[in-house]
């Protein structure tokens, strides 16, 4: 079978054509901007493109066998240097191709509700050209063919979410919110930037000058001795808690909330933050073989999973609510993919992607019709006014909480079954534990936002349903979050697990069996502590919801356990007093002397020079005899 | 046939020159009109090369002119710098000569001329057919260096560079005479079989080739030969300076490269020689760049440094594989930056050069913020800095080097890379961060505003160029 | 024998004329001492059986050339105090003399090289002008081309910067 | 012996470089540069006669015309100076310098 084909790089590429279009066209036109409708229209172009693409890939994919199913395009030579031979190629296998389904779909959905949020907004050319480069880099990140690449798409993400971020740069805390969200994510990126550096290093003979790629590196991984190996996963480990926001580099995602909620959406379902995930997946032949490796990823997926729903818990801002969701979310699938359960991982970033997109375009849609309003204590009975919104969000929180048969149900507990069946029983008590406080916080949000009298009398009078433009991605995403699960139903539902198949070739999985009693139980149990959190939830916030100051470990909870402040004290102002040293003392006294040493003598030197240039042309003669005269002394000797 | 057809365009460009020589006799010349004519000279000239360029190597004519004319890629390549050059140096012309009115139809002809020398230059494949080319080159250019009468800093100019060129063309002559001596032959081939036998070191062989090479390091303003060619650009108008500059620098080289690849064991014997004189001129340009306040003394200066680059690609040049495909592209890139420079230059310049210092181009970015672009654009590319033209001739030029084994020499052109940033920025510093003092009223419509923002565009091209190979 | 001696006749005269050329100070004293030395050269072509080139040495170096200059200096109608006072010319000439000593060494160096021939005149039409034109007619033709254009462009530029300027465009 | 004729041609081009750094009449830089160009010819003839080919003399012919070319071009400006300062001192020239 052919692996090599040529249209696998227009899957990113027309996104980035696009962003460069609108890119020009913003800044050709941006006094007298053009109709926001031929912005939209080539702004849905790209995206649109590439799910064609993506599906074309898939059906080729599906054609082949199982056991060499992948798909290659190489572009050129981007640098050769030493051993380090770097091809400029994508590469798309079953997981690669999972990702771009729900990276290319979603985006799309996304991209098309934009149009109707972003209406009449200043710059509406510049946040689509951002976000088609946004979209286009994660598509390079997923189809980059080897490490080097695929750090291209992890800076150009990490930079599309920084511009977009601080979208609005008006105001000042958006800008700190993007800054924030940049430089955590350049600390992560460094442990991936040596990560891939210290496998470079580790497996320079074995490859012997080949292409630094999957295929060469998967072959390769192992000549690496077990120290290499066990830094190589660690390191790329915290380049992945960067990315994809898990402790202790979390704190960007939920600042991430100051750009424009479909932002928020893309970052949260279909890019960015399930790069992480996407990464520790793709290297799944190196995690696998250092269970050490795995057990810290899923002890501090697990843990960020239970701190991110406390925090979530007790707060008040709709959208921070769901950002500390997706941390929580984040930091199941890391114990999935920590306990070497890689599919149920990444079925999880799969079903998640719907339900948080689902979620977020519907908060969107709530803030659109509330005016920009994100205190849910001032929201309530929207369910009269909004009722198609109501019935999305309720899908949405149902399939975030993992009742059954909604999305979330299937990919959680698969994940929570897999810990179970490893033998990780603390991951799984934990999880279920973080599952029940999932349950409380979700419909904490539904019920004070939906039900309830309207706290807030003149908003309420003047909410409506958003246009169709916006509705119309939100039905089509609720659908997705209720069926979404059903694609890889377990063999307990006498399912044949159809995306954990799909993915087998391109993951190093052991599957391990547990009797279907356990199975059944574990279900049930999970089951019963969702039930719980939703109804503790009913009784505190449906009827008659309280908003009395919280205190105690609550106020720490609304407070994010003061991480950022602790971070402000220890970190970041020790760093700044540390630059002012620098910039005021040591680099004025001491660096620069040299420099200017050397600028003061050229200074010197060209003065000196200028001398020379006397404008006598018998002077200009006299040199040139000079040099003659000295070449001449200099070309006798070897007479 | 084939021998016709590679000719075509030096006989298009001779035919121009000589219909301009003739339409300058007539009572109702224009030189308006002589500049457009130019202009589809050089422009069917180009691509009359273009459709050339794909011809292999090979003496022209070899039974009627017993091989003393010859193409190669290497030349092709320089032809079409020259007549690009040419092109764009009229462009530049005749916005210049809209508020300079000193231009008759003989400069038309005579910058014809110059390029018909210049080509001959890059096809000789003989000595004194070189030494003619050369000379009808440098004639042509003394004129125009010296077309404007009434100018004291003209006549000046002309003067020293006539003077010392005629110095050092002295030089070649007695080269060529030592050459003749030792091989009995002034032909490239002749000279090839006899250092097939004979080492390089040979007295006469080694002396020749040290004079040939003073007039072509004088031509190319190496140090120590260099002190003429900032008065000399300082006092010529802008778009003959930015022709000297190019074309005249890219025949040299292009003849200098022919005559040094010939023989391994001719280069071999250089190779020290030229190792200190390019160090040398890349440090002494630098020097005196740094001290000038005049623009166009500044990039005359600064040519002496892209001299000493040059020369770098001429130590790490391979005889047996002699392409010469990184100075043709470093020259490419060079010329293009450098005449967009004096584009500019013409178009802003104003009427007698007014404006010819950094200070007197403060604010420009305020006032015309397209001229201050495409001015740092090539300021830029000058300094090489990605993803300019200038940046991938550096780099492929401090390559070869390093492949060439010569790693002190590509080091030291780093280094010399690194402070010429100083006089570069310079200018761009003051065109940008400068509140403006004057208004710069220019005519923004004119040919050399177009030719500018072409150039700052083929800056780009040129740069991404490799990339698409 | 009778070569050698004349040689060096004509020799001494041509360095004695090229040194009154430098050390001169009227441009016409130095240009009638280039004459000389001009002359005595073309003696010396016919020593080297370069019959045609004493020919033209007499009458287009010597004869035209110099023609040339020594008219336009009297055209120009030089006074005393139009000429350079160079007082210090004696002083440049004494350390250029110091400053060409390598460059001379080096030159006659080369010229050592070469194996010692004794000269005497050949016969058989070597460099007679038949010969000499045949040559230049079958092997040196572009060269001889190119030269025209050579002439063409000084003419056009002797003209452009001596000549009568039309002005057309003010 | 013919490298007497060379050695001549040496002296010769050395005198004529001397002249052209030593002396500031315009004239007689300009007649030193044609004495140069003289002793290459005279080079060009010896080796001619040494090699007994006619190549050297052909070359001779060919610089005779361009030292002819420059001494026109020289000669005009000559008048192009002395019409502007009416000096031929080339110190006088020394307007663009530094």
């Amino acid at each position: 079978m052919e692996h090599t084909v040529n249209y696998l790089v227009c899957i990113p590429l027309l996104p980035l054509a696009g962003a460069f279009v609108l890119g020009m066209m913003h800044m050709l036109t941006c006094k007298n901007p053009l109709p926001e409708k031929l912005y939209s229209f080539l702004a849905m172009l790209g995206p649109l493109g590439s799910l064609i693409f993506t599906v074309i890939i898939f059906s080729t994919l599906r054609e082949m066998p199982a056991e060499s199913r992948y798909l290659t395009q190489n572009m050129f030579t981007w640098f050769s240097a030493g051993d380090l031979h770097v091809d400029m190629g994508l590469f798309a296998d079953p997981l690669s191709t999972l990702f771009l389904i729900f990276v290319t779909f979603i985006g799309s959905l996304i991209h098309i509700y934009s149009i109707g949020y972003m209406a009449g907004e200043e710059n509406y050319g510049k946040y689509f050209a951002y976000f088609n480069l946004f979209l286009g880099s994660m598509l390079i990140l997923v189809l980059g063919n080897g490490p080097v690449v695929m750090f291209i798409g992890w800076e150009g993400v990490g930079l599309c979410s920084y511009l977009l971020i601080s979208f609005y740069t008006k105001d000042r805390d958006n800008v700190l919110a993007g800054n924030k969200a940049f430089i955590v994510n350049r600390v992560g990126d460094l442990g991936f930037v040596l990560g891939v550096a210290v496998l470079f290093w580790g497996l320079h003979s074995a490859l012997g000058g080949a292409g630094f790629d999957y295929l060469n590196i998967k072959a390769g991984a192992s000549t690496l001795t077990a120290g290499t190996g066990l830094a190589v996963c660690l390191l790329l480990f915290i380049g992945a808690t960067g990315k994809s926001a898990q402790f202790p580099l979390y704190v960007w995602l939920p600042d991430a909330m100051a750009g424009p909620t479909p932002v928020s959406a893309l970052i949260h379902a279909a890019t960015m933050v399930t790069a992480g995930i996407y990464m520790v997946a793709r290297f799944s032949f190196l995690y696998a073989s250092y269970p050490f490796a795995g057990d810290v990823v899923a002890w501090v997926g697990i843990l960020t999973a239970l701190l991110a729903a406390i925090i979530g818990c007790f707060q008040r801002d709709i959208k921070k609510i769901l950002a500390y969701s997706t941390v929580s979310q984040l930091g199941y699938m890391f114990a999935g993919v920590g306990v070497a359960a890689y599919s149920a991982g990444i079925f999880h970033v799969f079903t998640h992607s719907f339900f948080k997109a689902l979620l977020f375009l519907g908060a969107g849609s709530v803030i659109y019709a509330l005016h920009h309003e994100q205190d849910i204590w001032k929201m309530g009975g929207l369910k009269k006014k909004m009722p198609l919104t109501w019935i999305v969000m309720v899908i949405g929180a149902l399939a975030l909480a993992g009742f059954p048969p909604f999305a979330g149900f299937f990919s959680k507990d698969e994940i929570l079954f897999m810990a179970l069946a490893k033998g990780h029983w603390m991951i799984w008590l934990i999880g279920v534990c973080v599952a029940g406080l999932t349950a409380f916080y979700s419909f904490r949000l539904i019920f004070l936002v939906f039900h309830g009298k309207p706290r807030d009398q003149k908003s309420y009078d003047n909410a409506h349903e958003p246009p169709p433009v916006m509705t119309v991605p939100l039905i089509i995403l609720a659908v997705g979050a209720t069926f979404a699960g059903f694609f890889n139903l377990p063999a307990f539902f006498s399912g044949d697990s159809m995306v954990s198949t799909w993915l087998a070739p391109s993951l190093l999985e052991h599957h391990s069996e547990a009797s279907r009693v356990t199975e059944g139980v574990a279900m049930v149990l999970s089951i019963a502590v969702v039930l719980l959190g939703i109804f503790y939830a009913w009784k505190k916030f449906a009827s008659k919801p309280e908003d009395k100051p919280l205190t105690g470990f609550a106020k720490w909870g609304e407070d994010k356990f003061y991480v950022d402040e602790f971070y402000n004290a220890f970190i970041v102002q020790p760093w700044i007093a540390f630059g002012r040293t620098i910039s005021n003392f040591i680099e004025p006294n001491i660096v620069d002397l040299p420099v200017k040493g050397t600028t003061w003598l050229y200074g010197v030197l060209g003065m000196l020079f200028k001398v020379f240039q006397a404008g006598y042309v018998r002077v200009y003669a006299i040199y040139m005899v000079i040099g003659l005269s000295l070449m001449s002394i200099f070309l006798s000797q070897s007479l | 046939m084939h021998d016709l057809v590679s000719f075509l365009p030096l006989v298009i460009t001779c035919t121009g020159a000589l219909l301009l020589m003739l339409y300058a006799v007539c009572p109702k010349a224009e030189q308006e009109k002589a500049s457009l004519m130019s202009m589809g000279f050089f422009a069917v000239a180009f691509f009359a090369q273009l459709l050339v360029v794909c011809t292999v190597s090979r003496p022209l004519f070899p039974e009627t002119f017993n091989g003393m004319l010859g193409v190669s890629g290497f030349t092709n390549a320089a032809c079409l710098i020259v007549y690009a050059c040419g092109f764009f140096t009229t462009l530049s012309s005749h916005t210049y000569f809209r508020e300079n009115h000193f231009a008759t139809v003989e400069f038309y002809s005579l910058l014809l001329f110059s390029a018909v020398g210049m080509v001959l230059l890059s096809m000789a494949r003989e000595l004194i057919t070189a030494f003619i080319a050369l000379e009808i080159m440098s004639l042509a250019i003394y004129v125009l260096v010296g077309f404007n009468r009434a100018s004291s800093r003209s006549t000046e100019a002309i003067f020293k560079y006539l003077i010392l060129g005629a110095f050092s063309g002295a030089f070649f002559c007695m080269g060529t005479a030592m050459i003749y001596g030792a091989a009995g032959s002034t032909r490239f081939d002749s000279i090839a079989e006899w250092l097939a036998f004979n080492p390089a070191t040979t007295p006469l062989m080694l002396g020749g080739a040290f004079f040939l090479l003073i007039t072509i390091f004088f031509k190319i303003s190496a140090f120590p030969f260099h002190a003429w060619v900032l008065d000399v650009y300082d006092g010529s108008s802008n778009p003959i300076t930015g022709f000297m500059a190019t074309a005249l620098k890219t025949a040299v080289f292009a003849m200098i490269a022919n005559f040094l690849a010939l023989s391994g064991n001719l280069h071999d014997s250089w190779i020290t020689g030229l190792f200190w004189i390019a160090v040398f001129t890349m440090f002494g340009g630098n020097l005196i760049a740094i001290g000038q306040d005049n623009v166009k003394r500044m990039i005359a200066a600064s040519g002496i440094v892209h001299s000493g680059y040059l020369l770098i690609a001429l130590v790490a040049i391979n005889s047996e594989y002699f392409s010469g495909a990184v100075i043709a592209y470093y020259l490419a890139a060079y010329s293009v930056a450098t005449l967009g420079m004096f584009a500019a230059l013409s178009w802003l310049g104003g009427e007698g050069e007014k404006r010819v210092t950094f200070d007197d181009f403060k604010g420009l970015a305020k006032r015309q913020p397209l001229a201050a672009a495409t001015i740092a654009v090539f300021l830029l590319s000058m300094a090489g800095i990605p993803p300019t033209a200038g940046f991938m001739g550096k780099f492929y030029i401090i390559t070869s080097a390093i492949s060439a084994g010569q790693i002190a020499l590509g080091v030291l052109g780093i280094i010399s890379s690194i402070i010429s940033m100083w006089y570069y920025l310079r200018l761009i510093v003051s065109m940008y961060f400068h509140d403006a003092e004057e208004d710069f009223i220019v005519d923004g419509s004119s040919l050399a505003s177009i030719s500018t923002v072409a150039l700052a565009v083929a800056v780009f091209a040129i740069g991404l160029f490799p990339l698409v190979l | 024998m009778y070569i050698d001696t004349l040689f060096s006749i004509f020799a001494l005269i041509a360095i004695a004329g090229s040194l009154g050329l430098v050390l001169f100070r009227h441009p016409m004293q130095s240009a009638l001492c280039l004459a000389v030395t001009m002359i005595s050269l073309a003696g010396i072509y016919a020593l080297l059986s370069a019959k045609l080139i004493f020919l033209l040495q007499l009458i287009v170096y010597a004869g035209a050339v110099m023609a040339m200059i020594v008219f336009i200096i009297m055209f120009l109608n030089l006074r005393e105090k139009d000429l350079p006072e160079e007082r210090e010319r004696f002083t440049y000439l004494i350390g250029g003399a110091v400053l060409l000593i390598p460059v001379a060494w080096f030159m006659i160096k080369v010229m050592k090289s070469i194996p010692g021939v004794k000269n005497s005149i050949v016969g058989n039409g070597f460099g007679s002008i038949k010969e000499l034109g045949q040559v230049l007619f079958t092997n040196w033709l572009v060269p001889f081309e190119i030269i025209s254009l050579l002439l063409l462009v000084t003419l056009v530029g002797a003209v452009v910067l001596a000549g009568i300027r039309r002005e057309s465009n003010d | 012996m013919i490298e007497d004729y060379l050695v001549l041609s040496v002296i010769l081009f050395c005198i004529g470089i001397l002249g052209v750094i030593s002396r500031r009449n315009v004239f007689t830089v300009l007649m030193s540069i044609e004495l140069m160009l003289n002793a290459a010819n005279l080079a060009f003839v010896a080796f001619a006669r040494l090699n007994e080919t006619m190549d050297g003399q052909i070359l001779a012919m060919m610089v005779i015309a361009v030292a002819a070319a420059e001494a026109a071009l020289g000669l005009a400006v000559i008048i192009l100076l002395h019409r502007q300062k009416g000096r031929l001192d080339s110190n006088v020239f020394s307007l663009l310098k530094g």
